[in-house]
């Protein structure tokens, strides 16, 4: 037994951690591990993408490092990806249980006791970005609040703010603010204290703490008062977000793009010291433009800029073939 | 014969003959909470609405009509009875137990009118229910029993239909009682009022029914408790009902059947894929599986040998009562302790990763109390004359145990293990801490195929056990928590709806093993 | 009075007890009747019980069939016969104790002072009350002395104690006291307790019990009082207690007594009931003829000791 | 033809045995111990501890069935008090740095409950959590648990004795995860849409679940218990003309009542130790529900607090959880202990009959 | 053979029970020595069993007092008296039965075919190989009828069935055969049951089932069989069939049988010995003599039904 030094099995990829970064290396592992041919046009058909190449998924993205190709049109080897949470996904790296660590949170603010040196080892490659919206429910929304000031939102998670009607774009009834959080030590409950209080160990108070987006998301289609933050892959018809008004701008769900936005948070794949080819293979074909439109967009992230994708991807071994 | 005649009661007549006056009277009302029930419970799950007439009236008018045919049933046999119109035997008082409980809803009710509606803060409010609480508990007290019981019944389900009537109370009304954040909204609050006052109602007709006294009592008994029986049975049915109906479409979606052997249930036979576009949770299943195999394996030897142990060799003392104290100390430890135990105990040690092995491990300790507790039962019931017979011939105490004792006490064995295996089966925390890592997989995890014989220690493993599995609860859990699979709500129930059939088939096999047994041993 | 098995045939009654399946036997499975090996046992005055044509089934087993018999009052009748021939059986029947068992089921008839027990709306607590039972193990609550005594009476509503009784005056400690002091009197318990009325009764020795519970009995006022191997689970010192208590009783109640000794029923009984196996009631006669000079060969052959 | 009755003549043989069996004994028990204890601290050697003692064992099968059996037999009884000790071991000493850092202030301490940022953990909401949800659930279990024991083995007639028997014991396997599924799903927006409750989860709906799932276990306790009142005592008020109703209220639950009461501790056990439902209905923050008694308010209960905090914690923080685990722990055990010493306790009082 | 008691006292022998406190009555407690209320009982041949001062105790209770008795071979012996006297007591004391009773202490001598059981090292599955046992309510194993007959063989090794056995070549189904058909015809139940031996034993009726219970005792092959109210659960043709059968094994065995019917034990029994309450034997002698005859007033008064 002892400690495995390389992923919990040989030939196998793991990774496991942040269930924000999760709906993208699932669909990824998914599709790897299911290694469909190259005239498949829903989820492969290289030609979309620019890649000149007639070989399924996997052979193709593995064959970048030299890996061969199976006859059986099983992949050169499996992926398994693991839900759970940053903290969970950065520590299990740090011992050597997996490969990659997802994260919602830089490992900075995840470890904020740690010193710079502690935290070398940690690899940093950034898949997408997540304009952390801010979610109300509908019944809210449907009262006129479509946008709500920065200000305000501190002044809810604060404590300070417990009525609706304190909220200026709100015009319906009297209604007593429903204030959610993320569970503490969650990724995305790390960044939305960085980015919104400003610190992430700052205090706030709320009503109820989720243990994951999807209940956040559940709750607030239950609730009629009730306002939260998760991950753009959980805004939903009943779970919908209001523009964030910052200094005067009021960031929509299109210019929530841009750089300024101060809720954007960048999802992490790190890996632990160096990059092997495995690691590498995969998260490459996360970072081409190909999974950017496959994994990345379908859970209503945001691709990463041109120019920040080929920052990534120079931090990639380079491919040997 | 002298000293009989001391005796102070003439006796009473061997026959007791009910008035079908009085039978009439007291069955009304019984009837009338079984309407208030279905009406009441239908607008309490929202079925029916206060907007919409039912049979034409307007639903308060039902509840409050409900209400005073009720009360004004029970005043009538109440009075029936105290002018002995009808032929009753009333004890000299409805006894202490009665006047308390009206006391304490008098108490209650002029408390919180008190408090909330005229506002009397602190305790004045206590002083004026204090007052009237007692005031009823006394009445009642010194009331004969026939009076003791009806009236106050009787008046409850008149006032609250009263404050319909005068619309003190309409389906528009709130309350909020300071500073519990809660509002009680009329269209509750009506419906569930009409339940209370009418099962009172129900409860002292059927005292009456009987002709009170301590028949009347034992009725008034027995319909609490039968009551709550039926009320078991139909949260139990609905519970399941509602599972079913949300979950079985949607797992049973795309099934074929035939051709010849051809049989695919996708939901139960697939993994999860999105290329093949499959939702399967088979890899789940068979975590499960697994992991019930695990336990088992582990558990029924301990247990069954410890059982034998402590039944047919251990001397009584401190030893056996050590382990007794563990085993129940076990059987009532929670589960998520059980699964820090294994996270602090088993994870470090079996390839420092959520495993199989470790999820196995973890339920085959949860297994074991029961097992052990069961197999005691079962084998301190074989009937010590086998054991006697036994000896008496000359054979040895092990092979009486394996031939005769272990054999006759299989049946409560095997009972205990299936209804044990169906409770771990549904555990979800330990799995949770110990053995879960991705929900969404496309392959169930190859037990048999992955073992492997390596030169160096431990010389063989098994990659499979010492990797994370899936299991159903744990599935459910991903469900809720997680969305796995995005905005897909009958994924979640079609997975509770194949937990639950998992979880009650084991239920049921061992609740009809042991209905075969028992059968049999008395045939 | 006459054995009724010789009368014609009354039609089936009405007031048979009404659980599942009252019919009367129909021709088809009409049973042979079983043939009396004794002449009709004549006594003076009323009986106490008429039982007619009785039968008794455990689920599809008869467990008694077609006894009729007349109890006369203040004696003690004995049942005798093998284990199993029914004595229990039939002992539960008289004051419906058989109620208990889901299994079982009455037919016939059962007439206590003349008035039908097995027929709708009977008074089971009345019945109970009147007609006392003391079973073979001694079987006290685990209550004070006092109280097993003042149990019954306490929850016939005839004695109220505490402090509710007193507020509404009703109070009867000092009646209780009085009742519990005869009833122990008359079991012939009252010495050897008088100074420990408050403790447990389970403190008591087996004999002790056997004679509480004789009280316990008597403190509700029956007519009839049965017993069903009152002695059996008892030494022979508590037993010839027990026995001359039973024959003190029967000045004044109507005693009927199970016993598996003969010694014992030749001992105390004025009449005696022999059942046999297969739940018929063979012969019943006055203790001494029974003994003596049966007129059934299965009696004489019982009695002396041929089998059982 | 008969043997002799002795066995004086096999008497030399029989030392022989002797000492090759107290060998065996030795060295099984040699491996065992190392098996475990290289288990403990170098699992990888483990192996050859458990091969040796197969070895052991398999030979001791073979040479003397009966008391290898025996031996094994004894094993199994004390691997199960074993395991409870390393249950015990364990959570302690992962939880023993929160109980040093935190002190007192781990059980109560005003405000300023719960905070990673100052390394605050103190289980004081969770325990208040629990303990509220407990009593709720209780009051739910308690009297209709009872009421269904009495049901079962007093009142019912045999085919309604058929039905609510096993639909009690099938209640039991109703895991807690779909209690959980419909109280998140449908329970809590039933609650927030027709109780007014301004935020989603509150206690009393984990109370309601939670003593739903205590009710079997109270019940099938307080059933034995009851059904083991000898039937003679209860004909015994029977023939004295009581009611079923007042037998049953003066001679079978009185009888009965410390293995009532057991059943009833009993559930109090499963209610605290309940843990996936309460995660996921309620709101899991680590405040107290104000004012204290709110039962419509939100808090967190400490196995809702260990299952929702599990997978973002480290360090303190993780220990901290195993700290709320050791409390739940202690709890659970004393009032198991409690209800085998009632238990007891009637046994030797009543001389062992019920 | 004459009642040792007549014989001086041997000093403490080596080789009673090597339980706990074994010493011979101290000086101090000694109790008064029960003075033989008859004289000697003689036979010729020799003793199957000799009992020489035998106490048992249960804890601190004394359940049989010095019994010193001699049985002999190829006989009936009743043991009678009344409940609690101890007969059950002195039956277990032959087989060793009484071993298996945590609280028993057995004290004094006991001799079979001159060897004594009470010694260290006694081989016990021997003795009860030797000394048969039936019980008051038969116990069958809830096998089939062959194997109720066949378990004891086969746990002592002598009969082997089964694939192994039949790759070692050590079958013996045949001879399991012969065996069951031997015993069950010595039992008197061959013609009841011999179509259906591989049904489950507890399908028989209790009479039948008592009579495998002897099949099952025979199987092993016993010198003496020892029976415990063997008939008591039963009714009176099977208790017939019993008796029938008891007097019939006479002949090759020697049978100890308690019963509480007296009648019973006149009709089956060559000698019968009289235990009364406290566990003395009172009497032991040739059946007739003790119920015609017997030279003990109290034994008098038990045989003729003045108490019990
Ligand atoms: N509860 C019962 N269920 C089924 N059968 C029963 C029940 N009670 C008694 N029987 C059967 O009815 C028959 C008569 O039983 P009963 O107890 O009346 O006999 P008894 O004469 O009192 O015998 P004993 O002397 O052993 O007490 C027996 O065959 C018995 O097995
Ligand atoms: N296992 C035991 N533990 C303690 N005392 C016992 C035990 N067995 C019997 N006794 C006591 O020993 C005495 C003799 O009992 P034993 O069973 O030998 O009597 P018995 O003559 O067989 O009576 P019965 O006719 O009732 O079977 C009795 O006082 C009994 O209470
Ligand atoms: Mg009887
Ligand atoms: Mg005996
Ligand atoms: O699950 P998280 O991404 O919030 O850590």
């Amino acid at each position: 037994l002892g400690n495995a030094s390389e992923g919990s099995s040989e030939g196998s990829l793991s990774a496991d951690g942040s269930s924000t970064v999760y709906p993208i290396t699932s669909k990824a592992g998914s599709l790897w591990n299911s290694n469909p041919p190259a005239d498949d046009e829903e989820y492969w058909g290289p030609g979309q993408y620019d890649i000149d190449s007639d070989e399924n998924l996997a052979d193709y993205w593995a064959g970048l490092y030299g890996f061969e190709a199976n006859d059986s049109g099983k992949p050169p080897f499996e992926t398994s990806i693991g839900l759970n949470h940053t903290g969970v996904g950065l520590q299990k790296l740090e011992e050597g249980q997996v490969d990659i660590g997802d994260a919602s949170a830089p490992v900075s603010a995840e470890f904020p006791d740690r010193s710079e040196s502690e935290l070398e080892p940690f690899v940093d490659h950034v898949v997408a970005v997540d304009a952390q919206p801010i979610m109300v429910s509908k019944a809210v929304q449907d009262d006129g609040l479509d946008k709500i000031t920065l200000e305000e939102v501190q002044g809810i998670y604060q404590g300070e703010i417990s009525d609706w009607t304190e909220v200026e774009a709100y015009d319906g009834p009297s209604k007593e603010v429903q204030v959610i959080g993320r569970a503490e030590g969650s990724g995305t409950d790390t960044s939305f204290r960085n980015n919104v209080l400003g610190d992430p160990d700052a205090e706030m108070e709320v009503d109820s703490r989720k243990g994951e987006n999807q209940q956040v998301q559940t709750t607030l289609e239950q609730s009629d008062n009730a306002i939260a933050y998760a991950g753009l892959a959980f805004v939903s018809d009943q779970a919908p977000m209001v523009n964030l008004v910052i200094d005067g701008t009021e960031y929509t769900r299109e210019k929530m793009a841009e750089p300024e936005y101060p809720l954007a948070r960048d999802l992490h794949c790190y890996t632990w010291e160096d990059t092997s080819e495995k690691e590498a293979a995969f998260i490459r074909m996360i970072l081409h433009p190909y999974g950017q439109q496959q994994f990345v967009e379908p859970a209503d992230y945001l691709p990463l800029t041109d120019e920040r994708r080929e920052e990534e991807l120079s931090k990639l071994p380079e491919p040997s073939n | 014969m002298s000293e009989r005649s001391l005796q102070y009661q003439s006796q009473n007549a061997l026959t007791v003959e009910h008035s079908p006056t009085l039978t009439g009277l007291s069955v009304v009302p019984i009837g009338l909470f079984l309407v208030a029930f279905v009406v009441g419970s239908a607008t309490l799950a929202g079925w029916l609405g206060f907007e919409s007439p039912l049979f034409g009236l307007a639903l308060e008018t039902v509840f409050t009509a409900l209400l005073f045919a009720s009360g004004a049933c029970l005043l009538a046999t109440g009075a029936a009875s105290r002018l002995e119109i009808v032929d009753t035997t009333p004890d000299r008082s409805a006894g202490v137990g009665v006047a308390s409980g009206f006391g304490f809803v008098a108490f209650s009710a002029i408390g919180l009118t008190a408090s909330q509606t005229f506002g009397l803060g602190g305790v004045r409010w206590a002083l004026p229910a204090s007052v009237v609480g007692v005031l009823v508990a006394g009445s009642i007290l010194f009331a004969r029993e026939d009076f003791g019981v009806t009236v106050p019944s009787g008046l409850f389900s008149l006032l609250i239909g009263g404050l319909f009537l005068f619309d003190v109370i309409d389906p528009s009304w709130t309350f909020s009682p300071a500073g519990f954040g809660v509002t009680f909204f009329g269209t509750v609050f009506v419906p569930l009022l009409t339940i209370v006052a009418t099962f009172v109602g129900a409860w002292a007709a059927a005292n009456a029914f009987q002709g009170f006294g301590a028949a009347g009592r034992q009725a008034g008994a027995f319909f609490l408790i039968g009551t709550n029986a039926a009320l078991i049975l139909l949260v139990l049915v609905l519970l399941i009902a509602f599972i079913v109906k949300n979950g079985f479409w949607y797992a049973v979606d795309g099934m074929e059947i035939g051709p010849g052997l051809h049989f695919h249930w996708p939901f139960v036979m697939d993994g999860y894929d999105v290329f093949l576009g499959q939702k399967g949770i088979f890899p789940a299943i068979v975590g499960t599986f697994w992991l019930v195999v695990g336990a088992v394996v582990l558990a029924v030897p301990i247990g069954v040998g410890a059982a034998v142990f402590l039944t047919e060799y251990a001397e009584q003392g401190r030893f056996t009562s050590v382990v007794e104290v563990a085993t129940n100390g076990l059987w009532s430890t929670p589960s998520v302790v059980f699964g820090l135990f294994g996270y602090a105990f088993l994870v470090p040690r079996l390839g420092n990763n959520t495993s199989l092995l470790a999820g196995m491990i973890v339920l085959g300790f949860m297994l074991l109390p029961l097992v052990l507790i069961t197999s005691r039962e079962a084998i301190k019931s074989v009937p010590d004359e086998y054991r006697d017979a036994s000896a008496a011939l000359g054979v040895s105490k092990w092979e009486t145990i394996k031939e005769v004792t272990i054999p006759s006490a299989m049946p409560g064995i095997v009972t205990g293990v299936i209804i044990g295996i169906g409770r771990i089966a549904g555990e979800t925390a330990p799995i949770l801490i110990v053995t879960a890592d991705n929900p969404q997989r496309k392959f169930a995890p190859a037990v048999l195929g992955s073992f492997e014989f390596t030169a160096t220690p431990p010389f063989i493993v098994n990659d499979a056990l010492l990797s994370g599995s899936s299991a159903l609860p744990y599935q459910l859990y991903g469900a809720i928590t997680t969305g796995v699979v995005g905005d897909d709500p009958g994924y979640g129930w079609a997975t509770a709806f194949v937990l639950l059939l998992v979880v009650l088939s084991f239920y049921v096999i061992g609740i009809m093993t042991r209905m075969y047994f028992r059968k049999k041993l008395h045939a | 009075m006459s054995n009724r098995m010789n009368e014609p045939q009354e039609p089936a009654e009405s007031n048979r007890q009404s659980t599942d399946s009252v019919t009367q036997t129909t021709a088809g499975e009409s049973q042979e009747k079983i043939q009396p090996e004794w002449t009709e046992y004549e006594f003076q005055g009323d009986p106490k019980f008429s039982v007619e044509d009785l039968d008794v089934y455990y689920g599809d087993e008869q467990a008694l069939q077609g006894i009729t018999m007349e109890v006369p009052e203040n004696s003690v009748t004995a049942l005798i016969g093998p284990s199993g021939c029914g004595k229990s059986t039939f002992l539960r029947c008289l004051n419906r104790m058989n109620d208990r068992i889901k299994s079982a089921r009455v037919e016939g008839s059962v007439e206590l002072d003349g008035e039908e027990i097995y027929q709708d709306g009977i008074n089971l607590v009345e019945l109970r009350k009147r007609v006392g039972m003391v079973f073979q193990s001694p079987n006290p609550f685990p209550k004070s002395i006092r109280d097993n005594i003042s149990y019954g009476p306490r929850k016939h509503g005839e004695l109220e104690t505490g402090l509710l009784a007193r507020l509404r005056g009703t109070d009867s400690t000092d009646r209780e006291q009085q009742l519990v002091e005869r009833c122990l009197k008359q079991a012939a318990l009252w010495e050897e307790v008088s100074d420990r009325l408050d403790d447990n009764a389970l403190g008591l020795s087996g004999g002790q019990q056997q004679r509480l519970c004789i009280a316990r009995c008597l403190a509700v006022d029956p007519d009839v009082i049965l017993m069903d191997e009152p002695a059996s689970a008892l030494d022979p010192i508590a037993t010839a207690k027990i026995e001359d208590l039973i024959e003190e009783l029967a000045k004044e109640y109507t005693v009927i007594v199970v016993t598996h000794s003969m010694q014992q029923a030749a001992r105390i009984s004025d009449q005696t009931a022999v059942f046999l196996t297969g739940g018929e009631l063979v012969e019943f006669d006055d203790t001494d003829k029974i003994f003596e000079n049966p007129e059934s060969q299965r009696v004489e052959d019982y009695v002396t000791g041929k089998f059982g | 033809m008969s043997n002799t009755l002795q066995r004086g003549d096999q008497s030399e043989i029989d030392e022989g045995d002797d000492r090759r069996e107290s060998l065996l004994r030795l060295v099984a028990g040699a491996s065992l111990g190392g098996s475990l204890l290289t288990f403990l601290v170098a699992p990888w050697l483990t192996v050859f501890f458990v091969i040796a003692f197969l070895a052991v064992v398999g030979y001791g099968w073979l040479a003397y069935q009966e008391r290898t059996a025996k031996g094994l037999m004894f094993l199994a009884t004390v691997s199960t008090a074993l395991v409870l000790v390393l249950i015990i071991a364990f959570l302690f000493i992962r939880s023993l740095p929160a109980f040093g850092h935190m002190g007192l202030d781990i059980l109560y301490t005003d405000g300023d409950f719960w905070s990673r940022a100052n390394d605050r953990y103190s289980l004081y909401p969770a325990i208040w959590g629990t303990g509220l949800t407990t009593i709720l659930a209780t009051i739910v279990a308690a009297p209709l648990g009872i009421a269904s024991a009495i049901f079962i083995s007093e009142i019912a007639p045999p085919w309604a004795h058929e039905i609510v028997k096993p639909a009690v014991e099938t209640l039991a396997g109703i895991p807690s995860i779909v209690y959980g599924f419909i109280g998140f799903t449908i329970i809590n927006g039933y609650m927030m849409d027709n109780f007014g409750l301004s935020s989603i989860g509150s206690i009393v709906v984990v109370g309601v679940v939670v003593g739903l799932m205590a009710l079997p276990t109270v019940a099938s306790v307080a059933e034995d218990a009851i059904a083991s009142v000898p039937d003679h005592m209860k004909d015994g008020a029977v023939a004295i003309g009581a009611t079923e109703w007042q037998t049953i209220k003066t001679v079978t639950i009185p009888a009965s009542f410390s293995g009532v009461s057991a059943a009833v501790l009993l559930g109090v056990g499963r209610a605290v130790g309940e843990t996936m439902a309460a995660t996921v209905i309620l709101g899991n923050i680590m405040e107290l529900p104000e004012p204290l008694y709110n039962v419509f308010g939100n808090t967190v209960t400490l196995t809702s607090l260990i299952a929702s905090q599990y997978g973002n914690s480290h360090g303190l923080h993780r220990e901290a959880l195993f700290a709320a685990g050791v409390i739940l722990f202690i709890t659970v055990m004393a009032l198991s202990v409690t209800a085998q010493i009632i238990e007891a306790r009637v046994k030797r009082n009543l001389g062992g009959d019920l």
